[in-house]
C-alpha cells in the first residue's frame, strides 16, 4: 500500500479499524511489563523509592515534545498539500498532547516537592513546559470555536508550527539557564549516564506510553473523520438552493 | 516493594496517571459511539452517501 | 517601495485621526500603573522593585488590546481583498501594517514610560533603562501579536480566544524585558545578557511575525 | 490577451457552488456574468482575482505579462469599497494609486471622472451610497491594470453615473483591457452572457 | 393612514442637502424617492424614521396609533442589513420577530416567502448579497409594520427576487399600508414619484 | 419584556460564538495569572499579595477587550438604526446589551476564581472573599465602559477624547475592589467599608450607565 494511498480517508479508516485491537493489546502487554519492572527497580541511593516517578514522568514529558513535534508536521501537510487528513491528525492529537503534558507536570511537581521541597518554581524548564501546555489550550479552544474544521484547521496550523520554537527551548533549557531540573541523563551525546537498574524500565516504560499514544491518536483520528462524514452529509441536506416561484 | 517516607507522592502521581489515561479512553470511546450514533441516524433518515457505500462502514 | 511607505502613511494617519485604539492603549497603560500602588500598599521600595515588571505587563496588556483590529478592520472594509491581490509580497504588507502599529501605538507606551516611572519611584537612570528595554522589546510583542491579528481574520473570531491564543508568545518577552530592566536597575546582574536576547527576540520575531501573518491570511482566504 | 477557465469547481464553508464551468474573456470584449441570487457570480470572481482557490480546474491567461498573476494585473471593484471613513476622497484614492504601484495617474482627475470634485476634501464616510460607489470606481482609473473584474458595478449609481461608468467601460476595453462583470441589471454596453445557475 | 412633511431642511455633516422639501404619502399608494447621488435620498428617508433631526420643518402622520412615532410604526429597510454573521438565517429573524415585539409571524414561513428555506439553518455570514437583501425583506414581513421605508430595495436582487418582492410590496400596499422607496432603477410597482436635487 | 429577552439571548450567543465561550473567558484568565509569575518572579508570599490586583487587571482587561466593538458592531451592521426606531426604551436596551455582556465576559471570570486562588496560593476563604468583589465590582466595570462603546461610536471622527474621562472612571472600582479583597484577605482590616462602596459604585453605574450610554447614541444620530 502506497502513501498515498494510505492518505485517502476512507483507505486510512479501514487499515486503522484492523490495526487498533492489535495495537491496543501490544500496548497493555508492554505497559503490564514497565510497570511490572518500575516496581522491582531498586532505590535510587540518593532519591530513594521517589525515583519511581520517574518512570512515567519522563516519558510523559517526552510524550508532550513528541505530539507537539507530531502536530507540527501534520501542520506541514495542512499548508504545504493542503490535505484533510493532516487537519484530522493534527486535531486529533492536540487534546492526547495536553493530557501528557499535565501529567509531566503534575508528576514533576509531585516528585519536586521531596526533592526540592517545593511543588512548583519559576525555572525555565518547568515555566517552558507550562507554556506548552497553555498552548495546547490554547490550541482546542480554537479547534472547539470554530465550526468550520478546514477554516481552523489552516489557522491551527500557523499557531502549531510558530508554537514548534518551543520545543528545542523546553529541551536545551537546562543546558542554556541553569535550573533545579536534572540536565539531560538519557538522550544525551555520548551515550546514557543512567544505570542499567533504572534504564531499562524507563525505556520500556517510554515506548509503552509512545504505543498508547499511537493506539489513542488513531482512534481519535477514526472518530475525527466519522464527525466529518457528519458535517458533510449534515451540509449537503441543508444546501441546495430552490428557485423562487 | 517499600516505598519510603515519600509513599503518597509516589503513589498519588500513578494513580493520577492512571486517572488521566482512562479519561482520555473513555472519553475517546464514547466520542466514537455517539458519532457512529448520529451517522446511522442520519442514515437511516435517507442521506446516502455519494459512494453509495454507508457512512458508518469502517472497512 | 513607495506602496509600503503609502500603507505605513496611511495607517499612522487612521490611527491619530481616529484615535480609538492607540488612546485606549496608553490610557490602559496608566491605569494599570496607578492602580499598582494601590494594591501593593504605599510600600515605596517595593514598588520601585516591582516597577519595570508593572511597566512591562502594562505595555504587553495594552498591546493586547490594540492589536486585535489590525487585520480585521482592513477585511471588513475590503481593502484586504486589493492588498492580497497586490503586487507588493504579502509578507511585506503585513510588516508594513505592524510597523505602522507600532509606531502609532508602541511608541506612545514608550514616551509615556518617564512620566510613569516617577509614578512608581524610579529614579532618572532606571526609568531610562526600563524605556530602552521596551524600545528594544515592545516591536517583538507586536510582531508576534500580530500573529494573533491575522488569525482573528482566518477565524472570524475576536475578543479573548485571541488573547489566549498570543500571550503564550508573548511570555518569552516579557521574561527577558523584566529581566534586562532589574538586571539594569540593580546594576550588579548582568544587563547585556537579557538585554541581547530581548534583542533577538524581536529581531525573531521580525521574521516570524509577517511570514506567520501572511500564511494565515493566505490560507484563510474564503 | 486572453482570459479563461476550464472545468472549473467552486467550494464555500464546505459546499459546492457550482462545477464543471467554462469561460473565456478576451480583449476588448465585455462578459457579463449572469444568473439568479447565490448561483456564484461573485465566487466566480474572487476566483479569477485569486481570493478563493479553486477545488477543480485552472485559469489560465494568454498575452499577458509573462511574469504577473492574474490577480497583479487585475482591478477588483467587490460590494466592499476598501475605503476609509475617516480619511478624505483624496487621501483615499491617493493611498490606492500609491500602494497599486506602476505609474499612477493623477488622483484629482480620476475624482473628477467620477463627478466627485466637490466632495475631494470631504472624509469618504460623509459619501452617499452611490458617491462611494464612483470613488471606488475612481480607483480603477489610478492605475492602469489590463483586468477588470467588477461585482455589481453599477449597484447604488444613478442613471447619469451609468451612462458615465459605461463610457469607462468602453475606453477600457478600446484600449486592450478586459471586463468581466457580475450584474442582475442592465451594463450599459455590449457584452457577452456567461449564465451561472440557470434562468434568474 | 397619511404621513406628510412640510418645508423639510436638512444638514449632514454641516452642509446642507435639501431644504423646503414637502412630500405627501398615503396608505395604498407607493412612493418613489428618486435623485441622483447625494441628493438626500437616503437622508429623507432617514428623517422620517427618526434617525436625523430635521433642521427645520416637521413631519406629521394622519391616523396612526395615536400613542406610536411614526418611527415605531415604521420598517427601515437600509443599506446594512442588521444581521449578525455568525447567527444563522432563522435565528437572526427570530431575534427581530422577537425584539420588533407584537405579535410576530412565524419566522420560517418569512424565510420561505423569500425563497431562503433552504439555508434557514446556514450562518448569515455564508449568504451571498443577494440573498442576504432577501433575508432583509424576510424582516419586513416578521411583524406587521405600516409604513414600510425602503431604501434601494431591489440593489442586489435578481429578475425573479424582484418580481416577489414587487408581490410583497402590492400585497402590503393592499393591506393599507404605506411604502416609500428611494431607488435608482424600476421598482417593479405602480408609485408615484418624488423628485429631489433634479434630473439624475 | 419579551425583547429584552431576545436582545440579551442574542447577544449572549453572539459572545459565545464568536469568543469562545465561557471557556475561554477562563482560559484568558489563566493566561493572564500564569503571566504574573513570570513578570513579577516566582516571590509566593508577594504573589498572594498581588493576588486580587492581578485578578482585578485580568477583570478589567477581560472586559476592555470585548467592550469596545458592544455598540460599533451594531452600527456596523446597522443594528443599531432598528434598536433606535423600535418601541423599547433606548435605555432598557442598552441595559440589556451591558447585562448580556457582563453575563458572557465577566461571570465566566467569576466563576474561574477559585481556580486562580489556587494558583495564586490563596487560601479558600480568602478566594471567596475575592469573587464576592469580582460579583459586586464586574457590573461597574461594564456600565460605566458602556458609555465609552457608546461614545466610540458617535464620535467616528475627532479621536476618543471622551473615552479619556470614561477609563479613569473605572480606576475607583479598580482600588475599592482590590481594597475590599486585601481586607478580606489580610482580616484585620476593614471588609464592608470598602465593600459597601463598591457596591454603591455598582448601583450608581447600574443606573448611570444605561442613561448616558442612550443619551450619547440619540445625539449621535447621523
Ligand atoms: C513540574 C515540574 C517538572 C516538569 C514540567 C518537568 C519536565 C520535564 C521534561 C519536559 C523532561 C524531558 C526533557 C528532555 O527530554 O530533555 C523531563 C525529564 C526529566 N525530569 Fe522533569 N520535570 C519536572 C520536575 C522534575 C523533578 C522534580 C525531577 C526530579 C528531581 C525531574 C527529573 C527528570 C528527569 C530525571 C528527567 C529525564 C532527563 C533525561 O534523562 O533526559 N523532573 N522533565
Ligand atoms: N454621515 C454623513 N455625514 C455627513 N454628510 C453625509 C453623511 N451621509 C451623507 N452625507 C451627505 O449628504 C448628502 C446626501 O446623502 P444621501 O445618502 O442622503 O444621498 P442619496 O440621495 O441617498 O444618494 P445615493 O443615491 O448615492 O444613495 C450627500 O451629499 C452626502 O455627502
Ligand atoms: N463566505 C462564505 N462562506 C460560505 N459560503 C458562502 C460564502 N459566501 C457565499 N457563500 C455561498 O456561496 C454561494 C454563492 O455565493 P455568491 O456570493 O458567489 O453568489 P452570487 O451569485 O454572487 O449571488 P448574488 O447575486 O446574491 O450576489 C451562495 O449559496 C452562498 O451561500
Ligand atoms: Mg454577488
Ligand atoms: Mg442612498
Amino acid at each position: 500500500m502506497t502513501l498515498t494511498e494510505l492518505a485517502n480517508p476512507t483507505r486510512f479508516l479501514s487499515l486503522a479499524t484492523r490495526i487498533l485491537p492489535w495495537l491496543a493489546m501490544a500496548t497493555g502487554i508492554l505497559l503490564a511489563i514497565g510497570l511490572y519492572q518500575s516496581a522491582m527497580a531498586p532505590d535510587d541511593y540518593q532519591q530513594g523509592a521517589t525515583v519511581k516517578i520517574m518512570f512515567i514522568h519522563v516519558p510523559n514529558a517526552w510524550l508532550s515534545m513528541f505530539v507537539w513535534g507530531v502536530m507540527s508536521v501534520a501542520s506541514l501537510g495542512t499548508l504545504v498539500w493542503r490535505h484533510p487528513l493532516a487537519d484530522v491528525a493534527a486535531k486529533a492529537a492536540a487534546p492526547i498532547g495536553a493530557a501528557f503534558t499535565f501529567l509531566a507536570l503534575v508528576t514533576g511537581s509531585l516528585w519536586g516537592r521531596p526533592m526540592w521541597g517545593t511543588y512548583w518554581e519559576w525555572d525555565a524548564r518547568l515555566t517552558s513546559v507550562l507554556i506548552l501546555f497553555l498552548m495546547y489550550l490554547g490550541l482546542i479552544a480554537l479547534w472547539r470555536a470554530v465550526e468550520d474544521p478546514s477554516r481552523a484547521a489552516r489557522a491551527a496550523a500557523v499557531l502549531t508550527l510558530v508554537g514548534a520554537i518551543n520545543i528545542p527551548i523546553i529541551k536545551f533549557s537546562v543546558d542554556w539557564w541553569n535550573t533545579l531540573h536534572q540536565p539531560a541523563s538519557v538522550m544525551k551525546m555520548g551515550g546514557s549516564s543512567l544505570d542499567k537498574s533504572f534504564l531499562i524500565p524507563l525505556l520500556v516504560m517510554a515506548v509503552a506510553f509512545s504505543l498508547l499514544f499511537i493506539t489513542l491518536h488513531l482512534a481519535a483520528m477514526r472518530n475525527e473523520i466519522l464527525r466529518r462524514r457528519l458535517r458533510a452529509l449534515q451540509m449537503l441536506q441543508a444546501s441546495k438552493p430552490v428557485a423562487l416561484p | 516493594m517499600a516505598l519510603g517516607p515519600y509513599a503518597s507522592f509516589i503513589v498519588t502521581s500513578y494513580a493520577l496517571v492512571a486517572a488521566v489515561v482512562l479519561i482520555l479512553i473513555v472519553w475517546i470511546a464514547i466520542d466514537h459511539r455517539r458519532v457512529r450514533a448520529r451517522l446511522h441516524e442520519l442514515e437511516s433518515s435517507g442521506a446516502a452517501r455519494r459512494s453509495g457505500r454507508g457512512a458508518t462502514d469502517l472497512t | 517601495m513607495s506602496a509600503l511607505g503609502a500603507l505605513i502613511r496611511r495607517d499612522i494617519r487612521i490611527a491619530v485621526r481616529v484615535g480609538g485604539g492607540a488612546l485606549i492603549g496608553v490610557l490602559f497603560f496608566l491605569t494599570v500603573v496607578v492602580l499598582m500602588p494601590f494594591a501593593l500598599g504605599p510600600d515605596l521600595a517595593l514598588l520601585a522593585r516591582l516597577g519595570p515588571a508593572i511597566l512591562w505587563l502594562g505595555a504587553l496588556l495594552a498591546s493586547l488590546l490594540t492589536l486585535d483590529r489590525l487585520f480585521t478592520a482592513d477585511h471588513d472594509d475590503g481593502s484586504l481583498d486589493l492588498i492580497l491581490m497586490s503586487r507588493t509580497p504579502l509578507e511585506l504588507a503585513c510588516a508594513a501594517k505592524a510597523l505602522a502599529h507600532w509606531l502609532a501605538a508602541g511608541v506612545p507606551l514608550i514616551a509615556a514610560t518617564p512620566v510613569l516611572g516617577l509614578l512608581l519611584n524610579l529614579d532618572g537612570p532606571a526609568t531610562l533603562a526600563v524605556a530602552l528595554t521596551l524600545l528594544a522589546g515592545t516591536p517583538a510583542l507586536t510582531f508576534t501579536g500580530m500573529i494573533g491579528a491575522a488569525l482573528a481574520v482566518t477565524l472570524q473570531r475576536g475578543g479573548l480566544l485571541l488573547a489566549v491564543l498570543v500571550l503564550p508568545l508573548s511570555i518569552p518577552v516579557l521574561i527577558f524585558g523584566v529581566a534586562a530592566s532589574n538586571a539594569a536597575i540593580a546594576g550588579q546582574l548582568s544587563f547585556s545578557t537579557p538585554f541581547s536576547i530581548l534583542c533577538a527576540l524581536s529581531l525573531a520575531s521580525l521574521v516570524i511575525g509577517p511570514f506567520a501573518a501572511a500564511a494565515s491570511l493566505r490560507h484563510g482566504l474564503d | 490577451m486572453r482570459l479563461s477557465g476550464r472545468n472549473l469547481r467552486c467550494l464555500r464553508g464546505g459546499r459546492e457552488v457550482f462545477a464543471g464551468l467554462d469561460f473565456d474573456a478576451t480583449a476588448g470584449k465585455a462578459v457579463a456574468v449572469i444568473g439568479p441570487n447565490g448561483a456564484g457570480k461573485t465566487s466566480l470572481l474572487r476566483l479569477i482575482a485569486g481570493l478563493l482557490a479553486p477545488a477543480e480546474g485552472s485559469i489560465a491567461l494568454e498575452g499577458g505579462d509573462g511574469e504577473m498573476t492574474v490577480a497583479e494585473l487585475a482591478h477588483y471593484l467587490g460590494h466592499r469599497d476598501a475605503m476609509k471613513p475617516a480619511l478624505t476622497v483624496t487621501e483615499n484614492l491617493t493611498f490606492w494609486a500609491d500602494f497599486l504601484g506602476g505609474t499612477p495617474a493623477d488622483p484629482a482627475t480620476c475624482i473628477a471622472a467620477v463627478g466627485l470634485s466637490h466632495a475631494a476634501a470631504l472624509p469618504a464616510g460623509f459619501l452617499s451610497a452611490g458617491q462611494r460607489r464612483r470613488l471606488s470606481i475612481a480607483r480603477l482609473l489610478t492605475v492602469r491594470r489590463p483586468i477588470w473584474l467588477l461585482d455589481e458595478p453599477t449597484a447604488a449609481l444613478d442613471l447619469a453615473s451609468q451612462r458615465v461608468f459605461a463610457g469607462l467601460m468602453t475606453d477600457h476595453l478600446a484600449s486592450g483591457g478586459l471586463v468581466i462583470a457580475a450584474t442582475h441589471g442592465p451594463l450599459g454596453i455590449p457584452a457577452r452572457e456567461l449564465r451561472i445557475g440557470g434562468e434568474a
